[in-house]
């Protein structure tokens, strides 16, 4: 093996009683690339949290080539070579790109910033790694993905020689996954040692070269990519076997939701255009695209969040005017946001309130404008034991809950109201295997039961594995659906492209 | 070092904690009285009598905790919706001028079972009005509203002067600068004789029983929690967030103004740039020692005029600066800030 | 009786600094140093803590409470009602109200006349300024008196007039005295501390208020219309002391003819003549033969 | 209005606009220090008042004047250190914090100096700071006698708004600061220590306030009243909103503002009719029309106000 740069030694850490690092010992060679696997919740960020010197480990070491990093100064560990892309992005919309890369580069007491020195350095780090930005951007105004460019060059130009990656791909497309892995793999040949995080399998196994798996905390076995597989590492994460669940055929009812020709404005854009499309009563339609397509615009309108600006919807058979929230919780369609901790849940609330806030305004929950509370709580209660929410109660504050038993708890309070028709907008994002696994198989559940389900989602293997059948969505546009027996992969991403528009003309 | 947030409180620390800011708030304000030359234990017990050793002292006191009552309640309610609310002096004196106009012109010849709720109404209706224009340039312009409030404290305060001054001003006031009066028939009744404490006093406690049962037991009050709390999460659940952002800042703008009208129909009858002692800011801080909790409001209001009311008969009594109340007061707000903070949370290495 | 001096307790709504203020209290101090009173006070009493301030003194055993009830006049009134056996004397513009709520102006305005005989004859830009915090009539008869004792020897004179909006900002009086001296005054009467600043920085004369401003600026400050509070002071401890009802009208002890108000000023700065003039006129105010006129419109 | 004109043209009045100008703009550059960095520091108004009286009280003693200044400027740093102890260590909502060392530090001030200096007249005076003519500048035409009729202090805070500006955007610890107000997170990230920075801020801030204050007993008057500070620092609050946290804009702000103070004082010399309370108005009335303007670009640190917990998500 090559020579160790890293080294964690028996780091632990706890949150209140909950222990999230669990005497964790893991080790890292030069110009190597590790993968952190684990499911949601199993201690990776802390984990890498500690490593960063933004926590500070209640047990154990952390050495860089041999020397041990004082704990909880991410200054020192920058100072060691360390740089670290976070989860969730740590940049200052409101600066520029280079402003953002300059923070504490230099002496906080020199005289003047260099500014024309840290553009030149920047220029030479894009070039050099293919990471393309304009230095004087404003921050705020890029692209979710170009974001990501300016984290990672932030890494670099601290002169990073270990880099670690959480979850980077979690707000990309595919293809903007791809470029990434590309260029990471280019800097561990230049000599730089990597951790990432993903809970995308495929990702791991094509881009590590070594995968360590976290488990309640603990480390659980370490392999190398080469002599493991999928499956091995998803029992290994989740502590048994799992498998995503298989669609099966299944007689389709009749129309439920259809869209004519509909298009949305926000804001003086175009987001969706003359879109149209037949959802069945049993069946999962899948709508694929690239972020930033009009997906969110798909999923507000018919969440009842966003107005049509023209085009008619029909539901169950019948045209529809604006639907609002209240209105179309009351049609009998659940809606499973994209962003769960944004729109799903309140964080602050409790877990009861969050359940039935939705549907507060029916006489069941409420009465004069009084809150049945007894009613509410025995909703949400039937919710956490049917859905399996673990970690808390209906009293429960919700921010208090993993990602995964939050998503539940959505997915929970609409199938149990047994709803004709399912918005699903990434409804598996972020979520670790086995948490996937579950929430695909409540979905097909609900299709079984003759509901019908809009799934919209970035994720191909998904979609392939789920819906009946698939559109792609580009530009604000609707493709014609295809028959998902009939695709593969490739012939999707070519959808995506936009290809179907040169194939109609 | 660091903080940690407790999950559960146990309640020795509930009672504990409020118990050492004040002792520790007393023990700091000592020293000063100290170092006047005072009998440092003779002023606590000076505190104590000054603030309920006598009917006077004691319905004094509850007056004074009147106004903060309401601006307290003000601020509760629409820091709860996370409406941040810094306007209440402006509000305030809203209300108060609102009523003195309307008290001593249309509503003059009124009989009081008319006027006084009319003119209560009235100090509420222009409380909230000052409150939703911060609000609307908030929903319209993302401005913040914790600046624009603040901002218009001043305005309204200037506005109110500019009034007193001119058409408002009370001829038989020998050219000073005070607004006409309200009839005395429009006054609220006096709860105790001879003292100064009204009805307004009665009102504030009863406005924060109906506060909270409905913040705890409403759909609109889970309604504002969640726009409160999450704006893009409410609307999600079908919670109209500018209508219940408006409510609450009707609800928090009429509490102000309210509490403007009732110091004007309960102890001064006329308007005067003096009017408030800072009861708008105040409330602020009431609500916060309060944990923003309507009927916490009630016990920190009165905490806040005893602490007031009681050192302010001390410094008369031991014959030291007057300026010592408003130090103990200060001091005991920030005690209390930092015990009810260690009573949230817990200290790690 | 004498044996024990007289409870007394003075009320400030301002911080005793303020001149207003400060000659009461002065005149206060002075009285308990002599033996008279035992002295005790509140300062800086804000509207709403006023009356409570009056009850506590008054339960405390107080027998005479003095202050001002200008923005308080109402419930003052109520308070001695409910007190009746405690003597209230309150600067106030309204009148006396039962046995024991006498009342007092502040007329100073005999000083200020005289004063204004002296900067007439001095000025040489022909226009003088006065700066006063609001229109009040207290100050406006003030200010006025000292333009018509301006008037009175030189017709020609031109009067500005500040009001700074406050009773309580040095700074801004300061600076509204620069803005009449750059509007060509050469004299400034400051109803306002912080007016003989300005005079001082652009070395022109000024006259002062109230109190004797002369040692703190002694070379720019060469008159003063004085007033003192302590004749109306002892007053109202004979007559509360003796017993009697206080509920009465004590201005007029503040007057020049009864010795209260007086002009104090620097001999010699003003010409010889003016001078001459002005202690003519001052011997037949003290008379009884002439009579400053009393003009509480707002001055234009 | 060739009155009008008049005024505008003299040299009086833009000698009295810088002078009135000088409280505010140290007030205002502390207030726009803290908020650079993410943290209100509503306690202005209380600080300013210590800083007037003790400033004074530090030369009434026998201190010379600078001296008296470098004592307001430490007193300022303490109720900084205050603010900052209850704001940034444990996080306590800004405003209710602000509003709590304004309270404390104002009455404290009163209390201290009637303990300190007990009372009989008129209060006691020092010899304050004398204008200061720098050769060179004095000779030039207009500005000359203008800036002749200042003070020392004034000429410092006219350059205090040029290095503060030229700190702020030109300077590594300036980007650090402006980080910490966008994003304490990232500053962390970054290697820099948000906590470190919010207090230097707030306390450096809080020390610039307390001069502010100082020059009003040192310079614009010789002697210390309770309650002369008059709300110039909530006037200084509403002027870092109006300079949309720019230095620059800052200094531009008050002098717009004591413009229009000395032109109110010199048009009531020759007009009346107009309330006064209008000119006093405009200020904040303009503070709040900036703010809808700019609130679109959102240039406001988006960090203000949000307390920064190491370790908490
Ligand atoms: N600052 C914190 N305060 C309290 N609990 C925390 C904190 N940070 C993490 N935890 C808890 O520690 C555990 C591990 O969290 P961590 O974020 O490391 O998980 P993860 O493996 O990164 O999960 P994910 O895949 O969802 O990102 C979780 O139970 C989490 O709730
Ligand atoms: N109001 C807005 N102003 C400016 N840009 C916007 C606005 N709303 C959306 N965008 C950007 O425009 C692009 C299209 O947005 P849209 O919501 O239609 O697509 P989307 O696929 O749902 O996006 P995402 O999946 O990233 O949320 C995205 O990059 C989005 O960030
Ligand atoms: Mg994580
Ligand atoms: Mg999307």
């Amino acid at each position: 093996m090559t020579e160790t740069v890293l080294e964690i030694d028996r780091v632990s850490k706890s949150f209140g009683g909950n222990k999230a690092n669990d005497a964790i010992s893991l080790t890292l060679g030069r110009g190597e690339i590790v993968a952190l696997l684990g499911e949601n919740g199993a201690g990776k960020t802390t984990l890498m949290s500690i490593l960063f010197g933004h926590y500070v480990p209640d047990e154990g070491h952390i050495r860089v080539a041999g020397v041990d990093l004082p704990p909880g100064r991410p200054r020192a560990a920058i100072h060691a070579g360390i740089g670290m892309v976070h989860q969730h992005f740590s940049l200052a919309p409101n600066l520029t790109v280079l402003e953002n890369v300059m923070t504490g580069t230099e002496k906080l007491w020199s005289w003047r910033s260099q500014t024309g020195r840290a553009r030149a350095k920047l220029k030479a780090l894009a070039e050099r790694f293919g990471l393309v930005v304009d230095p004087d951007a404003r921050l705020g105004d890029l692209s979710v993905g170009e974001q990501q460019r300016v984290e990672i060059l932030k890494a670099l130009y601290n002169d990073a020689r270990i880099l670690i990656l959480d979850e980077p791909t979690a707000v990309l497309t595919n293809l903007e996954a791809e470029t990434l892995f590309a260029t990471l793999k280019e800097m561990a040949r230049q000599g730089l040692s990597l951790i990432f995080i993903s809970h995308k399998l495929d990702e791991v196994m094509a881009a590590a070269d070594r995968v360590v798996v976290l488990r309640g905390g603990k480390l659980v076995a370490e392999r190398r990519a080469g002599e493991t597989s999928k499956a091995e590492l998803a029992e290994l994460m989740v502590g048994h076997r799992v498998a995503r669940p298989v669609r099966e055929a299944h007689e389709r009812g009749a129309p439920v939701l259809e869209a004519a020709a509909v298009s949305v404005r926000v804001d003086g854009v175009d987001r969706l255009r003359e879109i149209s499309f037949r959802l069945h009563a049993g069946e999962i339609l899948g709508i694929i695209g690239v972020s930033g397509n009009g997906q969110a615009a798909l999923a507000g309108l018919l969440s009842g969040t966003l107005l049509r600006s023209s085009g008619d919807i029909l539901l169950y058979g019948e045209g529809v005017g604006d639907l609002s929230v209240a209105e179309t919780v009351a049609s009998g369609i659940g809606r499973i946001p994209e962003d769960r901790t944004r729109e799903g849940a309140i964080g602050e609330m409790a877990v009861w309130e969050n359940a039935v806030l939705e549907r507060i305004d029916e006489p069941r929950f409420s009465r004069r404008g009084l809150v049945n509370r007894s009613a509410a709580v025995a909703f949400a209660d039937a919710i956490v034991r049917s859905f399996d929410v673990r970690g808390g109660g209906p009293l429960t504050r919700t921010r208090l809950l993993s990602g995964g038993n939050m998503q539940k708890l959505i997915l929970g309070r609409n199938l149990a109201e047994h709803p004709r028709i399912l918005i699903a907008a990434q409804p598996a994002r972020g979520l670790d295997e086995g948490a996937v696994a579950a929430v695909h198989a409540r979905i097909l559940d609900a299709r079984k039961a003759g509901t019908a389900v809009l799934l919209i989602s970035e994720d191909l293997d998904e979609v392939i594995a789920l819906a009946d059948r698939i559109q792609a969505i580009v530009g604000g546009r609707l493709s014609p659906p295809v028959s998902a027996d009939e695709v593969d992969a490739r012939a999707l991403g070519l959808m995506m492209a936009g290809a179907w528009k040169k194939e109609a003309a | 070092m660091r903080f940690e947030r407790r999950e559960h409180r146990p309640l020795f620390l509930v009672v504990l904690t409020p118990l050492l800011a004040v002792a520790a708030a007393l023990a700091l304000s000592g020293l000063l009285i100290a170092a006047a030359g005072a009998p440092v234990f003779e002023a606590y017990w000076r505190i104590l009598v000054g603030a309920f050793g006598s009917r006077l002292s004691a319905t004094e006191t509850l007056t004074r905790a009147t106004p903060l009552m309401l601006t307290g309640l003000a601020a509760a309610v629409a820091f709860r919706a996370r409406v941040w609310n810094i306007g209440g002096e402006g509000q305030f004196y809203l209300g108060a001028i609102a009523v003195a106009a309307v008290g001593s012109r249309l509503l003059a010849e009124a009989p009081g079972y008319l006027s006084i709720p009319l003119l209560l109404f009235t100090g509420a209706i222009a409380g909230m009005l000052l409150l939703i224009l911060p609000l609307w340039l908030r929903l319209r312009f993302s401005v913040d509203e914790v600046v624009t409030s603040l901002l218009l404290n001043f305005v309204a305060v200037l506005f109110v002067s500019m009034l007193i001054d001119g058409p408002l001003k009370d001829p038989l006031a020998f050219g000073w600068p005070q607004s006409q009066s309200v009839s005395d028939a429009a006054m609220l009744p006096k709860l105790v004789a001879r003292s100064r404490l009204h009805w307004g006093f009665g009102i504030a406690l009863v406005l924060a029983v109906v506060i909270h049962i409905v913040q705890s037991r409403t759909v609109f009050g889970l309604k504002s929690r969640a726009a409160g709390l999450s704006p893009e999460g409410a609307v999600f659940a079908g919670v109209p967030l500018a209508r219940t952002l408006l409510l609450v800042a009707c609800l928090s703008g009429g509490l102000a103004g309210l509490a403007g009208a009732v110091e004007v129909l309960g102890v001064k009858g006329y308007v005067t740039t003096d009017l408030s002692p800072g009861f708008g800011y105040s409330g602020i801080v009431v609500a916060m020692l309060a944990g923003l909790h309507p009927l916490g409001v009630v016990l920190a209001a009165l905490f806040t005029a005893t602490m007031f009311v009681g050192a302010d008969g001390m410094s008369r009594a031991l014959k030291i600066p007057t300026y010592i109340a408003d130090v103990t007061v200060a001091l005991s707000l920030i005690t209390m800030l930092v015990a009810v903070f260690f009573a949230q949370y817990r200290i790690r290495r | 009786r004498a044996a024990t001096p007289l409870k007394v307790a003075g009320i400030h709504a301002s911080p005793v600094e303020n001149a207003w203020n400060s000659c009461l209290h002065k005149a206060l101090q002075d009285a308990a140093a002599d033996g008279a009173i035992e002295y005790t006070f509140s300062e800086g009493v804000s509207g709403t803590d006023y009356p409570r301030a009056m009850r506590e003194y008054a339960e405390a055993g107080n027998e005479l409470i003095i202050g001002e009830a200008y923005a308080v006049e109402k419930e003052a009134r109520q308070v001695a009602a409910d007190y009746p056996e405690t003597a209230f004397v309150l600067g106030s513009s309204g009148a006396a109200t039962g046995d024991n709520f006498g009342v007092f102006g502040t007329w100073n305005h005999d000083g200020a006349y005289l004063a204004g005989m002296l900067a007439g004859k001095m000025t040489k830009s022909n226009v003088v300024g006065s700066v006063g915090a609001m229109p009040i009539p207290e100050v406006n008869m003030l200010i006025n008196a000292f333009a018509a004792g301006v008037k009175a020897v030189n017709p020609e004179a031109k009067h500005l007039v500040t009001f700074i909006g406050t009773f309580f900002d040095p700074p801004k009086a300061r600076e509204a005295g620069l803005a009449q001296i750059d509007a060509g005054a050469d004299i400034l009467f400051g109803e306002r501390i912080g007016t003989a600043d300005a005079a001082k920085e652009r070395g022109i004369k000024a006259v002062g208020s109230l109190i004797d401003y002369t040692p703190r600026y002694p070379d720019t400050v060469f008159a003063n219309a004085l007033w003192g509070f302590r004749p109306i002071l002892n007053a109202a401890i004979a007559d509360a002391a003796a017993g009697k009802p206080v509920g009465k009208d004590y201005t007029a002890f503040g007057l020049m003819k009864e010795g209260g108000s007086d002009i104090a000023y620097a001999k010699g700065v003003a010409p010889a003549d003016a001078e001459a003039a002005m202690e003519e006129v001052r011997a037949k105010i003290k008379s009884g033969a002439f009579e400053v006129p009393r003009d509480a419109a707002e001055p234009k | 209005m060739s009155i009008v004109l008049d005024i505008v043209a003299s040299i009086g009045l833009w000698a009295a606009v810088l002078r009135i100008a000088t409280p505010l703009i140290f007030g205002t550059l502390g207030a726009l220090l803290c908020e650079r960095a993410g943290v209100l520091n509503l306690g202005i108004e209380g600080i300013m008042t210590f800083g007037a009286m003790i400033g004074w009280l530090a030369v009434y003693q026998g201190a010379d004047l600078w001296t008296g200044l470098l004592v307001a400027a430490l007193s300022g740093a303490v109720f900084g250190l205050l603010h900052a102890a209850l704001t940034v260590t444990l996080g306590l909502s800004q405003h209710v914090s602000g509003l709590g060392v304004t309270l404390f530090a104002s009455s404290l001030s009163y209390y201290l100096f009637r303990l300190l200096v007990p009372l009989s007249g008129s209060p006691p005076t020092i010899e304050p700071f004398a204008p200061l003519s720098v050769p060179g500048l004095a000779d030039l035409p207009f500005i000359g006698p203008v800036l002749s009729a200042q003070t020392p202090p004034t000429y410092l805070a006219l350059l205090l708004a040029l290095g503060l500006a030229y700190a702020i955007f030109r300077t590594p610890l300036g980007l650090a600061i402006r980080m910490t107000g966008e994003n304490p997170h990232a500053a962390e990230a970054q290697g820099v220590d948000p906590m470190a920075v919010r207090y230097g801020a707030v306390i450096v801030g809080s020390a610039l306030m307390a001069v502010g204050g100082a020059f009003l007993t040192l310079s614009a008057f010789n002697s210390f009243f309770p309650t002369m500070v008059q709300g110039r620092g909530w006037i200084s609050i509403a002027l870092v909103v109006f300079a949309s946290w720019r230095p620059g804009r800052a200094l531009f702000g008050a002098l717009l503002f004591a413009f229009f103070d000395a032109f109110q004082l010199r048009l009531q010399t020759v007009v009346d009719g107009v309330p006064y309370q209008l000119f006093l108005m405009t200020p904040y009335i303009l503070s709040i029309v900036a703010l809808c303007v700019m609130a679109r670009h959102a240039r406001v640190p988006q960090a203000l106000m949000q307390p920064y917990r190491r370790g908490e998500r």
